[in-house]
């Protein structure tokens, strides 16, 4: 099992040194850029597996327990240690990690991006892959530091060389913006390190901010939550958000959105609720603050976008409200209670799926019109997909309505156990406020769910004109690509107990200080 | 009250040394060179032997006119003559005649330091006026003396420092009361050294190239005239003055010698020097001028490698006596 | 000090005993420096190479001593007369200062044998050793005489190689503002040395800083003077804001590998140096350097990170320009945990001695590549690296990882680590607000190394508005050139994958 | 500080000695200012412009009196400054290494510091600097 | 003697050769104040090894290595000024302006004109340069 799980996340690392090399004889391919391509598919398919294999192994009568563990010492100076494990609350995670990556790859072998050397390309994500896992799988501070560090390079290149318009302001700012975000997060990790004498975040929970000041814990939330609201993003940190998935490839926007914002929440959960407890009840309520007004904002700017002449752009608008499921996650781990940060990690893998869906549609959408803007596609009456290509249209209906929070897909649950989570939040925390939030974000659901459906109204039906040339509707790869994602979908809102089976004896755990 | 005259009275007796002896030096290069030479040089002025010839040359260059050249640095140009001519003065005060504390000027402690240091101030004399003459020939010739200072100062510093490692001290009268008659032998190299490069630095000849008539006129000095002319005279004859002086209290023992030392010590002192000023006019008459590269080549290339080869020897042979 | 007084007393105690291991590895230097400018007399312009293998030989040799010495328990030259004090000591912040700055001048050796043919090898062999023997005498000093002299022995040699091209404007030019900014501080510090002398009557830093404790009331202020001006003085050395303003001019003007060898071992020679007045020397007066040293810190970072974010990229020189700046950037860093010993202990100078070898690495290799992409394009542009992957993707590789070692990214897992452990001792010395600043500078560093790694890897444009010739193909790159970009990238992958080889330096007091 | 020396006076018998030095340099400064007044009184001043030309051996000088000259110059002068300098370490080694309880080693440690001399002695006249041409 | 007159008289020499650096724009100038400064530091070192009776003559040895070390860096900076005016004509310093930071992007110093160089604004220059810009400018 330890093994499968170094394997995880070493194998990407180790497959994107392998991408730069020659192909060796027997795997040359019909030309050196499919070779390179198959070799990404290969060996992200490899992971997967090995995902499931180890989901499969996984002890799931203790979801609670660190499993898989391996403990190395690496760099005693620093008392760093090589400290994996999974348990109910990142296993989820790496599956949807493993899962995506191997279908962007799965998805670029069949349409490979549109830019230089797919060489680079595959090392990039395998070495994104390989971080993500990483920040998912370490149990070291420090170590998860330098995960979360090690997305940035290869996001900044995917932007920046495979992207589209305005592409290098853009990298910079995601790049930018999530470097400063992660340094004083580094400030904060090593405040907390320094002042309870271990990096090793298992013994820092069972501790739960027993060792550390409130005074401490206060300095550590402000600088490590800065950090991870950043990545998240929280409002108003979001704004390198929009930017990044208007110009990223589709891959790299399936990645961001899918992947990359959990590593966010995910250290929220993993880090401050367990160790910083009274730091982060300091925080809670602007927390919860800022996440309603995420989910308010994020809806309008995409109410805004979607209206007819905003000239909006369909990634940009995707964008916008990731930033507003983001803040339903915020809200949920801001309540403190295990109903909303269970609710918090529900939303967040079913944030991974639906977005990571709804972007490789609009990277469908997008190559089949040269352009995602919704104007220009849905000219004066509308798209019509259903009629030009009704599978795309009918998936993209689909991902919209489990995006809005439809009850039997995944959208549905995560935002109602959060609400229900500021319903009652944790002890100390103002209730009053927690309420206002709940109606607040409740005003959301209803806003999203206004956008979503004029989108889908302006891109979907409509008038069917006659094209200069036809729309192919979804292809064969193009189906394997989307038919996990749906079909998890709609597993995860019908049997929410799959995922909530095994988070909830790991938060009850966190939260209660490492005590099950 | 004592004390005060005791120092007035050794400046006096040093100030008078320092304007007596260099005129007696200079009149014997007169006469010397001029038997040497099968001619009596001078013979009227003061009657015998013409022994007052110096005085009366004395008296004409104070009657002369004292040009300053219109594109001269004035002021430099006026100085550089005293310049030239103190530190011979301040030298002679640091030298013993004698084993008694009466018989020097000053006891200095560190005086080997003293002295060298002293002297090395003298060319810059030569330098300024040089410089400041503003003549093609005054600045070659300012330039050649310093190059020729510079040649030569680390042989002599070389020389003088196998001296100090022999005795162990660098305080004059404290070498020469650990002076033995074997150091005659035994730093002979470092004294020849020091007396061929002593000599360079006075630019006499054979090293008088930077002075060379028939090449630069007179080098620095070629624009003076009257008593700062004669003061630069006087330095050169104190210069000799001093260097004899030093050669006999470093390497020629002093007032050592084989009977009476005591009462007459001065005496041998006055005597080695004596010697040593008749040897550098004697050089003067039988050796000519050095070539301005052979000069050079004759510090570096041979002097310095002998005054090195000379401390080595002085170190091993005090080492294995010890 | 071997000059002994002429007043001791007798007896056979007079004469230090030296041990000759523990001097070994700058005597060697030295030693081979003088080899190689004798010999340089003796051979014929056709085998004038072989000086400069004989220097690597040489500085190989003085590394090789190092390791029987890797107990760092050893000291020479003690005073006689029963006190502890020693004047050269090998203990471990020596023996790992000696490391870098030997192992620094051997790259900067290997980057300069293919290249000495324009500059008279001799004296360069000769002044590239003499520079290196004093810069590892210099972490073994243990009083203000040695100090003094070793930092002269470093810097003196280093004037005359920034200037060593004959006949170049800039080379010269870049030798006199070098040398006038140096021999200033020089001057400044000695007023400082002498001042402290003057308060505590002794050179040996463990009995100034044991003397320093109780300075007669009329004298504090003498000594205070004393202690600002010596680390004034230092502060020269290590282009420490507002200080710095040679260095960039400087590094344009020298030949490049001296430009690296000033980056590396000039800033080791100026830090090691400081570290040692400060933590051996006045720790009584950490309440007047610490705050000092941290405002410095911070100005330098600063000042250095936003001048390299104005480079433009089409400049000429930009490339060593930037990497001029950078280092006053990096210097900044290094002085952190300086500054954090004055507030909690000795150990935080093991973050600078591991932040200052991982620089070490990683810069010498920087400039590695940049010499490799000089040789075709002697502009040195920035502009001049876009797309270097396309035509030497090793090289590119190679770069890239340097520059993200540098930014203290991932790959650069070991940049990163050395950042980390400056900012831990930062926060653990309480200096927050520092670290803060640290932060903001590392993103502002960040952008400029990022684009400069971006530029490696876009498609070369077609202009070339600089006019050279587009490379030829097959253009063939020295071995050593090749074996010190090699050697550079090896260590940091390496140190990447094992960063403990280094950062527990951090963790330990070396002294 | 371990012994604080009482009052801020320097070793005054060191300095006797030197006072008398400084006297005499005032003998010697009185006796030029005298001479040179006493010259002033003694000598005639009848300045004419052709007396006041510089002197280049009865022709019209011709360019500036102040000519650039040859670099050889400042080579010697470095030469100098390095080796006289060097050379000033000798004298308080030549004191003490012949006392008991230095011996042998000392000799040999001073020459090796005699050799590097040497050294640069051989490196300035291999390289031609000892020529003059 | 008392201590004060050597150690006023250090300051002094040391303030006159730091105002000569500053203010200076002759290289050999700048230099020979850089002696002063260190001559300073020398009579410094002296005076208070005497004064303290320092059995080591601590002090003094060190007086001997500035000495030396003084020596040395004369011969270097000569040289160096020696090769900048070999190279330029000039030894003024504020005049060095070929390595400075300018805001000129396309052009390498050398191929144009010097003064068209130095007549860009440049921020890193040092402390006399401004003056003289100026001086430049009225000329």
């Amino acid at each position: 099992m330890q093994f499968l799980l170094a394997f995880v996340v070493v194998a990407p690392l180790l497959g994107a040194v392998a991408a730069l090399l020659p192909a060796p004889p027997g795997l040359k391919g019909r030309n050196p850029d499919q070779a390179v391509l198959r070799h990404g598919v290969t060996v992200t398919g490899a992971v997967l597996l090995a995902v499931l294999v180890l989901a499969a192994g996984f002890d799931h009568d203790h979801p609670s327990k660190m499993q898989a563990t391996t403990d190395i010492s690496w760099i005693p100076a620093l008392d760093v240690r090589i400290h994996l494990g999974t348990d109910g609350i990142s296993l989820p995670l790496l599956v949807l990690t493993a899962l995506l990556t191997f279908l962007c790859a799965l998805h670029s072998y069949f349409k490979p991006p549109a830019g230089p050397s797919p060489k680079a390309f595959v090392a990039l994500v395998l070495l994104l892959e390989s971080g993500t896992l990483a920040t998912f799988a370490v149990l070291d501070l420090l170590l998860f530091f330098l995960a979360f560090e090690m997305v940035l390079i290869p996001m900044y290149f995917l932007i920046a060389r495979w992207g589209g318009d305005r592409k290098q302001p853009a990298a910079w700012k995601f790049i930018l913006y999530t470097l400063l975000g992660s340094v004083i997060m580094l400030l904060g990790l090593l405040l907390i390190g320094l002042e309870s004498g271990t990096f090793d975040m298992v013994a820092l929970a069972t501790d739960n901010g027993r060792g550390l000041t409130t005074s401490v814990q206060v300095v550590a939330v402000l600088a490590v939550g800065l950090g991870l609201a950043v990545k998240t993003p929280m409002w108003p940190l979001h704004s390198w958000l929009p930017d990044a998935h208007t110009a990223a490839p589709t891959v790299g926007s399936v990645l961001l959105a899918g992947v990359l914002l959990k590593m966010g929440t995910y250290g929220f959960v993993r880090i401050l609720l367990p160790v910083t407890p009274d730091g982060m009840q300091t925080f809670a309520p602007y927390l919860a603050a800022f996440a309603v007004v995420g989910i308010i904002y994020g809806s309008l700017a995409c109410l805004a976008l979607a209206r007819p002449g905003a000239k909006g752009d369909l990634k940009r608008l995707i964008a916008y409200s990731s930033v507003g499921h983001m803040g339903f996650v915020l809200l949920g781990i801001a309540t403190m209670t295990p109903t909303g940060v269970n609710g918090a990690l529900f939303a967040n893998i079913a944030h991974g799926l639906i977005t990571g869906l709804l972007f490789f549609l609009v990277g469908a959408v997008k190559d089949r019109y040269g352009t995602a803007d919704l104007d220009t596609l849905a000219g004066a009456t509308g798209a019509a997909l259903y009629g030009r290509a009704p599978r795309l249209g009918g998936l993209l209906a689909f991902a919209a309505v489990a995006s809005l929070g439809l009850p039997g897909l995944a959208g549905f649950w995560g935002e109602m156990l959060t609400l229900f989570g500021a319903f009652d939040p944790a002890e100390g925390l103002s209730r009053p406020a927690f309420l206002t939030y709940m109606s607040i974000g409740a005003l959301g659901t209803l806003l999203t769910a206004a956008y979503m459906l004029i989108v889908v109204r302006r891109v979907c039906m409509g008038e069917q004109r006659e094209q200069p040339h036809p729309v192919a509707d979804v292809r064969r790869h193009e189906l394997a690509a989307w038919t996990p994602l749906a079909a998890l979908t709609v597993l995860a809102g019908l049997w929410p107990a799959v995922l909530l089976g095994l988070t909830d004896p790991a938060v009850q755990k966190l939260l209660a200080g490492g005590k099950s | 009250m004592n004390d005060v005259l005791d120092v007035a009275l050794r400046l006096v007796i040093v100030f008078a040394v320092f304007m007596v002896v260099p005129l007696v030096v200079g009149q014997a290069e007169h006469k010397v060179m001029a038997h040497m030479q099968g001619r009596l040089g001078p013979m009227y002025a003061g009657g015998f032997h013409g022994w007052a010839q110096l005085v009366a040359d004395g008296v004409k260059f104070a009657q002369k006119e004292d040009v300053v050249p219109a594109d001269a640095d004035r002021r430099i140009f006026q100085l550089a003559p005293a310049v030239a001519l103190l530190p011979y003065l301040l030298v002679i005060l640091a030298i013993p005649i004698g084993p008694s504390e009466g018989a020097v000027g000053q006891v200095i402690d560190a005086g080997i330091f003293f002295v060298l240091a002293v002297m090395g101030v003298g060319v810059l004399g030569s330098l300024m006026a040089g410089w400041a003459s503003a003549n093609k020939f005054s600045l070659l010739g300012g330039l050649r003396t310093a190059a020729q200072l510079l040649a030569y100062e680390l042989p002599m510093l070389l020389a003088a420092a196998s001296v100090a490692m022999a005795a162990g001290t660098v305080s004059l009268p404290g070498i020469l009361n650990a002076f033995e008659w074997w150091w005659l032998p035994w730093q002979i190299v470092g004294a020849l050294v020091f007396f061929v490069a002593g000599l360079a630095e006075l630019q006499r000849p054979p090293f008088d190239m930077p002075v060379a008539d028939s090449e630069i006129i007179f080098g620095a000095y070629t624009e003076y005239t009257g008593l700062r002319f004669a003061l630069f005279l006087l330095a050169e004859y104190a210069g000799i003055v001093v260097l004899c002086g030093l050669t006999t209290v470093l390497f020629l023992g002093g007032w050592h010698g084989p009977f009476g030392e005591d009462g007459l010590g001065w005496v041998w002192t006055l005597l080695k020097t004596g010697v040593l000023a008749f040897v550098v006019i004697w050089l003067r008459v039988t050796y000519p001028r050095l070539r301005e590269d052979q000069l050079q080549k004759l510090a570096w290339t041979t002097l310095i490698p002998l005054a090195l080869a000379q401390i080595a020897l002085t170190g091993i042979v005090k080492v294995a006596i010890n | 000090m071997t000059v002994a007084a002429d007043s001791a007393p007798g007896a056979a105690s007079l004469v230090q005993s030296v041990d000759w291991l523990a001097i070994a590895p700058p005597v060697i230097a030295a030693s081979v420096a003088l080899i190689v400018l004798v010999a340089d007399l003796f051979v014929g312009e056709r085998h004038k190479p072989l000086l400069g293998y004989g220097a690597v030989a040489g500085l190989v040799a003085a590394l090789a001593t190092l390791v029987p010495l890797r107990a760092g328990d050893r000291s020479t030259f003690c005073l006689t007369d029963g006190s502890q004090a020693c004047s050269y000591t090998a203990d471990h912040f020596a023996l790992v200062i000696q490391a870098l700055v030997l192992g620094g001048a051997l790259l900067t050796a290997l980057l300069s044998v293919g290249d000495t043919r324009k500059l008279p090898a001799g004296e360069f062999w000769f002044l590239l050793l003499a520079s290196a023997a004093g810069a590892a005498l210099l972490p073994a000093a243990r009083d203000l005489a040695t100090l003094v002299v070793a930092l002269e022995v470093a810097s003196l040699p280093a004037f005359a190689l920034v200037g060593i091209k004959r006949g170049d404007r800039r080379s010269s030019e870049a030798a006199l503002k070098f040398f006038l900014s140096s021999v200033v501080a020089t001057a400044v510090m000695l007023l400082g040395v002498s001042f402290v002398y003057a308060t505590t009557g002794t050179m040996h830093l463990t009995e100034i800083a044991a003397r320093l404790d109780d300075v007669p009331g009329r004298f504090s202020t003498l000594a205070e003077a004393g202690v600002v001006l010596t680390l004034v003085g230092f502060a020269f050395k290590t282009a420490a804001a507002p200080f710095h303003f040679w260095v960039p001019d400087t590094y344009v003007g020298a030949p490049l590998p001296i430009a690296a060898y000033l980056s590396v071992v000039g800033k080791a020679v100026g830090f090691s140096g400081l570290v040692l007045v400060t933590v051996i020397g006045f720790p009584s007066y950490a309440d007047v350097w610490g705050p000092s040293l941290a405002v410095l810190a911070a100005l330098t970072m600063t000042v250095g990170n936003v001048a390299a974010l104005r480079q433009t990229a089409t400049r000429a020189r930009s490339a060593v320009r930037l990497l001029a700046w950078s280092s006053v950037g990096q210097a900044g860093y290094l002085l952190v945990p300086i500054a954090a010993a004055a507030y909690s202990s000795d150990e935080q100078i093991g973050s600078t001695v591991a932040y200052a070898l991982m620089y070490a690495v990683v810069n010498l290799g920087a400039f590695a590549v940049a010499a490799l992409v000089a040789r075709s394009h002697p502009g040195n542009r920035l502009s001049d690296y876009r797309g270097l992957y396309a035509t030497r993707p090793l090289a590119a590789l190679a770069m890239g990882f340097f520059l993200l070692c540098l930014a203290g990214l991932p790959p650069g897992v070991i940049g990163l680590f050395a950042k980390v452990t400056v900012f831990s001792a930062a926060v653990d010395a309480g200096l927050g607000w520092l670290a803060v600043v640290m932060a903001v500078n590392v993103v502002i560093a960040l952008y400029y190394y990022l684009r400069w790694t971006a530029a490696l890897f876009t498609a070369p444009e077609a202009d070339t508005q600089s006019g050279t010739a587009p490379q030829a193909p097959g253009h063939r790159v020295p071995a050593p050139l090749t074996l010190a970009i090699v050697l550079t990238a090896v260590a940091g992958i390496t140190l990447s994958g094992a960063p403990q080889l280094i950062l527990r330096f951090a963790a330990v007091s070396l002294f | 500080m371990a012994d604080v020396p009482g009052p801020t006076v320097l070793a005054s018998d060191y300095f006797q000695s030197y006072s008398v030095v400084g006297l005499l340099a005032l003998v010697g400064v009185l006796f030029v200012a005298v001479a040179f007044g006493a010259g002033r009184l003694l000598r005639p001043v009848v300045p004419t412009p052709e007396k006041l030309l510089t002197y280049e051996c009865g022709v019209d000088p011709v360019g500036e009196g102040w000519a650039h000259t040859q670099v050889r110059y400042y080579v010697y002068a470095f030469l100098y400054v390095i080796f006289a300098v060097d050379s000033i370490f000798l004298f308080p080694w030549a004191t003490v290494f012949a006392a008991p309880g230095y011996g042998a080693t000392t000799l040999v440690e001073m020459f090796i510091f005699l050799g590097f001399l040497a050294v640069g002695l051989l490196y300035a006249w291999k390289k031609g600097v000892l020529e003059w041409t | 003697m008392h201590l004060a007159y050597p150690a006023v008289l250090a300051v002094l020499l040391f303030c006159t050769g730091l105002y000569g650096v500053l203010a200076r724009r002759n290289a050999i100038l700048v230099l020979m104040s850089v002696e002063l400064m260190l001559n300073a530091v020398n009579l410094n070192l002296v005076a208070f090894d005497v004064w303290l009776r320092d059995a080591l003559h601590g002090g003094q040895a060190l007086t001997l290595f500035t000495i030396a070390i003084a020596a040395a860096e004369i011969g270097i900076g000569l040289a160096i000024v020696l090769a900048v005016y070999r190279n330029r004509g000039s030894s003024d310093i504020d005049s060095l302006r070929d390595t400075a930071e300018t805001d000129d992007a396309e052009t390498l110093p050398d191929e144009v004109d010097a003064d068209a160089v130095r007549d860009t604004t440049a921020d890193q220059a040092t402390a006399p340069a401004g003056k003289a810009k100026k001086a430049e400018a009225t000329a």
